[in-house]
């Protein structure tokens, strides 16, 4: 009911006057009729000519033609040189009467439109388009140089003995990086326009022959259903497509690493990459795929499986040493053995809060520091590691706010949160923790084990993509049997059964 | 549906909310708590049904070395208060007129009862108020002090431990290793209580060190606490020797030498090793110290079923020669090895025939646990219970013998003999 | 690889079975049973397993002879309208009632053992709530956090029980026979339904995946729960000694506040949390049974959005008794007694009208083409 | 915490009745009429419990 009225409240249309649009739309329905002047005028029209910085019109005059001409392009997303060199200079000197422009132009790919609709998606793509008097269609040619950083090494998943490189901002170079690995035939591309105003794209990346049908289906329906104005990345786009948004777990894996990705990829995964995203998307994703970590199966088996042990005690203490804390020392204090229970009470004597509020001050200072640590510009680093550790640790302690054993509960608590490495994951832990300590602060042990049946049977029914969020775990499916530990590989012989891809057997 | 979704959502989450702000009933703050480690249970001099009730607590800042600590170091380590009060539980808030803590009896580690008041026939009923109060675990234990326990208390100042806890759990663990007192917990006190075959031994201790001519000369084994002289600056505390109690109700007290000889009869529980010192065989002057260990599992052969029934119990020990002021090289000598042997098998049977004998005379029942090995005889309760150990007992035919078999005789086998030397 | 909807497997199977019954080790069952079996307690869940063999070769005869078919679709295809409702309404009254009273248990076992100053309807609410809420999350669900989280609570029933073995002194198991062995035959017959949980699984057989899963499964947790009670109730003579044992009222709980661990004397922390655990998925089951129950009477075919009116029933109802640990004790005791019977006679029942109707011999002249 | 018990009662009773009104208008009366039947007892109940 509330969430009914809540969605009517959003789903209402501000009432804002509105500009009819129709006159533009209409105009880009016209088709090129052979008149340059007309044409440009249009062009102009669109582009807000000559308001607008970085849109070019070149006129120029074929010689060998005798004809006027004219060149649009947008120079910040094309190659500049690649234009002057290849397409101006060849028209400008070209002197023979009945060369085909093709001939003409030494540019890769040459494409003809007729309709202003279909030139304009080309120019926005870095396209320069020509158009000539007295011919009714534009020739398109690809020039498109948009920026970006290089290949750079993974900063957010550093592993020590595997590849280094990352996903970068431009998807064509994302792409690469992924057939890079896989060179198969069977790797589909798929692109799709999914914003109406911004006209982002979207690649949609799998396996022909692995990928389930009505999976790849099943995305390209929500993305195609999406009405939105403009998704600047993937990270707006997992919004978007996620199943459920008010959900504290994430059901969408982000990396910017192409060896996941393409690893994945090769399980019957899909994988989406945008421009604008050093970073790729991974459905579906479950619990593991968060828990899990590429270096993880590039270390030897029990390497491997030592990382792998260490991480889910990590993601334990995170979740549980403060609630624990509080719940044993508030409820069931009778547990804790008896020197360190009289050490407890001997350091707590001087404080003046209860132990539940103050382990929640500690707590919420660990995460300022955090927060800080993040934002802060680089050359003030340092400063937060001092003031962290000298004001809210030693300071704290001897002015009596915190008792010490509180500074090591939560100093345990936070730095086993860093051993899970996904972003997304990190958070639901760490908010999840909170929910404990509140629990166990009113409710000790019996509250925390309540709210732990319900966090699992949440958990267990949780669904991405129509995969339960702990399968293979539960419910039991085919697969490499890859959850909390990993095997051999040469045991790891499935592909993940609750994907259903078309072949299950890895060879 | 999605009416009845959204409104069973928000069903869900007001109720746990609801219940979240309502919470904390259970809860307590460690510092805000006194913690009780000792419970001393006496009978009021007044009213006989009323105890007199003494509380032995922690002061955790002693010995913790944690910042902001301040004056900690000055603090006494306890704090004794004693009072009359109808039972020990209600007497947790009778006590906050005096101590300004909530008392808690999470770090309870001890009950200690006066002989006077186990001797009590109604002391039993006290006691049992421990299975009901939920602090209390089973695994606490059970002293018996010859005096009054208040002032037991007040004199036991251990000098070492300042932490009374860990005193009371060190000193058990320890004793019971060396086989000076039983391990008493309050567990085994009500199972034999309530099995009421057996005789419960509980450990027995003073503060009072009894002057008198009897106890000056004693051989130390025979003794019991308090009959033991210790020199020099330590505590007055002794711990020695058990109470024993039959049927909730305490009877006689065991010297150390017959807590050890039981502790080997007893079929489970077994001390580490005894210090001990028997003597030689081969020069009446001297004492030999031994360490005896037991070698496996007391055999027993019982014949419940005969007119007079007959149990034949073989206690076999493994003895280890410590000192031998004597000089016998006994080492190398096959022949007096075998001599020693029986004189040592000799030895220790006359004594467990001696205990088993005051066992079936004065208190018509054993602490030595053998009820649970005769039970194995039965089929049937009924069978037991008509049978009936307590009654039985006294006229059971028994036969002890002991099993020695020597260890070693010391980091060096042979002595010098120090007549030669003399020459 | 295609995806059943809504089924469970036979692992998710096997262990929300054993999370059903096997829990009953550690509430007031081995309290109902010591009171006249003493020290030969442990022998009655071996009896009564042997015993369980018949209604539940009779049941699993009949009800996987028809496809899909649970036993409430079996029971209103073999009496009719009229009785097999009034069959389907004892059944419901039962399962009802036996979720109100254990709950009112559990609630008194942590409300005394643990939480003694949190008042009572507190911690019902809260059992009730986690427990509203896994129901409505529908069965599969139900069926995979069994299978997650069985692992770990039998691990620490299992380290509860082996520390407290050696703690213990096996002489107290004798003399073996307890009471006698006609009185243990007599007596633990007599507690047959403490297995009678078996019957209200069979309403779950079109939630398997097939009908050998169901078959298979059944079994293995009858064997496993059976092993698991007895081992248990034996740990229980062995550590306190039957005299003892007849007097608490919650044994698992005082054994693991009794046994220790190295430096950790008090471990009960340790053990407790996932006790609770077991105990939540358990009443989650049966909740999720009678409402079932329930929207079959009454023709709710969402019966799920039934589950939070029923479990709030529950909580007010369940907190009616005073002193409930003796109260509820008894009152759990008759429920005991009074359904053995329907816990023999149904099945036979069924499998009488089954057999009379034919049902079984088309089946059987099936089986031998 | 009479009035948290009454809000639950309150929040509890609202829920089913809702889900009686649906059953009733939708195909089974029976049930509707048994969800009411649990309503008023979620109403009365108490009084012999918590309430007392």
């Amino acid at each position: 009911m509330l969430k009914k009225l809540l969605k009517k409240v959003y789903s209402k249309k501000p009432n804002v006057p509105e500009k009819s649009s129709t006159e533009d739309i209409l105009r880009k329905e016209i088709q090129l009729d052979g008149n340059l002047e007309q044409t440009l005028g249009f062009f102009k029209e669109i582009y807000s000519y000559p308001d607008n910085q970085d849109f070019v019109i070149r006129n120029i005059h074929i010689n060998g033609m005798s004809k006027k001409a004219a060149l649009i392009y947008i120079w910040t997303i094309t190659d500049v040189t690649l234009i002057d060199q290849h397409i101006l200079t060849p028209l400008i000197r070209n002197n023979s009467t009945s060369s085909k422009i093709e001939d003409i132009v030494s540019i890769q790919s040459v494409d003809t439109k007729n309709v202003i609709k279909d030139i304009l998606p080309e120019i926005n793509k870095g396209s320069a388009a020509l158009i000539i008097e007295g011919d009714p269609q534009a020739y398109l040619f690809s020039v498109t140089n948009f920026e970006g950083r290089g290949v750079e090494k993974s900063e957010n998943e550093t592993v020590v003995k595997g590849p280094k490189e990352a996903f970068t901002e431009k998807s064509s170079t994302n792409i690469s990086l992924i057939r890079k690995k896989i060179k198969n035939e069977n790797l589909v591309v798929e692109s799709l326009t999914i914003t109406e105003r911004s006209k982002n794209d979207l690649f949609i990346i799998y396996e022909k022959d692995l990928a389930n049908e009505k999976l790849v289906e099943n995305v390209r329906e929500r993305v195609n259903s999406l009405q939105v104005d403009a998704i600047q990345n993937l990270s707006l786009l997992e919004q978007h497509i996620e199943e459920r948004k008010f959900s504290i777990f994430p059901t969408v894996l982000y990396t910017e690493r192409p060896d996941r990705a393409a690893s994945f990829i090769e399980d019957g995964y899909i994988v989406l990459i945008m421009d604008n995203s050093p970073a790729c998307l991974v459905l579906p994703a479950t619990f593991w795929s968060f828990y899990h970590s590429s270096e993880d199966h590039y270390l030897r088996f029990h390497y491997g499986n030592f990382t792998r042990l260490l991480r889910i005690i990590a993601l334990f203490i995170t979740l549980f040493t403060s609630a624990i804390y509080v719940g044993v020392v508030t409820y069931h204090a009778e547990m804790i053995p008896p020197d360190l229970l009289l050490a407890i009470a001997a350091t707590r004597e001087r404080v003046p809060f209860p132990a539940a509020i103050e382990v929640i001050i500690m707590e919420l200072a660990f995460e300022l520091i955090r927060e800080a640590g993040l934002r802060v510009p680089s050359p003030i680093g340092p400063t937060i590691g001092i003031v962290g550790a000298l004001i809210l640790g030693q300071a704290a302690v001897q002015a009596n706010i915190v008792s010490p054993i509180v500074v090591i509960v939560v100093a345990l608590g936070g730095l086993s949160s860093f051993a899970v490495g996904d972003i997304s994951m990190n958070f639901s832990i760490r908010l999840t923790r909170f929910l404990f300590l509140l629990v166990a602060s009113l409710f000790g042990i019996y509250g925390m084990a309540a709210l732990f049946t319900f966090g699992i049977f949440y958990l267990v029914s949780l669904k991405s993509f129509g995969v339960p969020y702990l399968a293979p775990l539960t419910p039991k499916y085919v697969s490499s049997g890859d959850t909390i530990f990993r095997r051999v590989l040469q045991y790891e012989m499935y592909r993940p059964g609750y994907v259903k891809p078309k072949d299950i057997k890895k060879k | 549906m999605t009416k009845q979704k959204s409104l069973f959502k928000m069903l869900c989450l007001l109720s746990f909310l609801l219940l979240l702000l309502s919470g904390c009933w259970d809860q307590k703050e460690v510092e805000k708590m006194a913690y009780v480690v000792a419970i001393g249970l006496d009978q009021d001099e007044e009213d006989e049904n009323r105890v007199k009730i003494t509380y032995l607590i922690s002061n955790p800042e002693v010995g913790s070395l944690a910042q902001g600590g301040g004056a900690a170091g000055e603090e006494p380590p306890r704090e004794i208060i004693s009072f009359t009060a109808d039972d020990f539980i209600t007497s947790r808030n009778l006590a906050n007129t005096v101590v300004a803590k909530e008392i808690t009896y999470d770090l309870l580690r001890i009950l200690v009862v006066s002989e006077d008041f186990a001797k009590n026939k109604k002391f039993l009923r006290w006691l049992y108020d421990a299975t009901k109060e939920r602090e209390i675990r089973r695994d606490i234990k059970i002293l018996v002090t010859k005096e009054q326990t208040s002032s037991f208390m007040i004199d036991n100042q251990p000098l070492l431990e300042t932490r009374p806890h860990e005193y009371f759990e060190m000193l058990f663990n320890r004793g019971k290793k060396a086989g000076m007192v039983p391990s008493s917990d309050l567990l085994t006190f009500f199972r034999i209580t309530e099995a009421d075959a057996d005789l419960f031994a509980a450990a027995y201790g003073t503060a009072q060190q009894n002057d008198n001519s009897s106890g000056k000369n004693k051989d130390p084994e025979q003794a019991i606490a308090g009959e033991l002289q210790y020199g020099g600056e330590t505590n007055t505390v002794q711990y020695a020797g058990s109470a024993l109690f039959k049927e909730g109700i305490m009877i006689d007290t065991l010297t150390i030498e017959e807590t050890r000889l039981m502790f080997l009869l007893h079929p489970t529980e077994n001390p580490v090793a005894i210090l001990t010192n028997l003597p030689d065989p081969f020069n009446e002057e001297y004492q030999i110290a031994t360490r005896i260990r037991p070698n496996g599992q007391v055999k027993f052969d019982m014949n419940l079923k005969k007119e007079t029934p007959s149990i034949d119990v073989t206690v076999p020990v493994i003895i280890e020669v410590l000192t031998n002021h004597s000089g016998t090289n006994f080492a190398k000598d096959s022949e007096k090895r075998i001599k020693l042997k029986e004189s040592f098998e000799d030895r220790i049977t006359k004594k467990f025939e001696e205990l088993i004998k005051k066992t079936q005379d004065e208190y018509g029942t054993e602490p030595f646990g053998w009820s649970l090995v005769a039970r194995k005889e039965f089929l049937r309760i009924s069978d037991w219970e008509s049978f009936d150990w307590m009654k039985t007992y006294p006229d059971i035919e028994i036969n002890v013998s002991t099993e020695v078999r020597l260890g070693n005789f010391g980091r060096q086998g042979e002595m010098l003999n120090i007549k030669d030397v003399r020459d | 690889m295609e995806q059943s909807k809504g089924k469970i497997g036979i692992k998710e199977f096997i262990a929300l079975t054993i999370l059903m019954t096997g829990t009953k080790l550690a509430d007031d069952t081995p309290a109902i049973i010591y009171e006249e079996l003493q020290n030969a307690g442990w022998i009655a869940p071996l009896i009564v397993g042997a015993l369980s063999i018949i209604p539940i070769a009779l049941l699993i005869r009949v009800v996987t002879s028809y496809q899909d078919k649970g036993l409430i679709q079996v029971i209103d295809h073999l009496f009719g309208r009229f009785i097999g409702f009034l069959i389907i309404f004892i059944l419901w009254g039962i399962s009802f009632f036996a979720l109100i009273i254990d709950t009112a248990i559990y609630t008194d076992i942590i409300g005394t053992m643990y939480y003694s100053r949190t008042p009572t309807i507190a911690i019902y609410a809260l059992l009730m709530a986690v427990c509203a809420y896994g129901g409505k999350k529908g069965f599969e669900q139900i069926g995979s956090i069994s299978w997650a989280v069985l692992p770990y609570i039998k691990v620490s029933v299992l380290i509860a029980l082996v520390l407290s073995f050696f703690q213990g002194q096996t002489s107290y198991l004798f003399p073996i026979l307890g009471p006698g062995e006609w009185e243990v035959i007599k007596e633990s017959s007599l507690k047959l339904s403490i297995f009678g949980d078996f019957i209200f699984i069979f309403i779950l057989v079109p939630f398997i995946k097939s009908t050998k899963d169901f078959n298979r499964g059944v079994w293995i947790s009858l064997c496993i729960i059976v092993a698991e009670v007895t081992l248990a109730m034996m740990i229980y003579v062995v550590m306190f000694d039957y005299q003892s044992v007849m007097m608490l009222n919650y044994p698992y709980h005082e054994l693991i506040r009794t046994v220790q661990l190295g430096f950790l004397t008090n471990m009960e922390t340790f053990f407790f949390p996932f006790w609770l655990i077991a105990s939540f998925v358990r009443f989650t089951v049966y909740m999720y049974i009678a409402a079932m129950l329930f929207g079959r009477l009454f023709k709710i075919k969402e019966f799920e959005y039934a589950i939070p009116a029923l479990a709030t029933l529950v909580v007010f109802v369940g907190s009616i008794p005073e002193s409930p640990t003796q109260s509820i004790f008894e009152i759990r005791a008759r429920l005991i007694d009074v359904s053995t019977p329907i816990y023999i006679i149904l099945p036979l029942l069924i499998w009488i009208v089954a057999k009379f109707k034919g049902d079984l011999k088309h089946d059987k002249a099936k089986e031998s083409i | 915490m009479t009035i948290i018990i009454w809000l639950v009662i309150l929040i509890v009773n609202a829920y089913t009745i809702g889900f009686s009104i649906t059953l009733w208008k939708g195909d089974s009366k029976v049930g509707a009429i048994a969800m009411f039947v649990v309503a008023v007892a979620i109403v009365i109940t108490p009084f012999f419990s918590v309430l007392r």
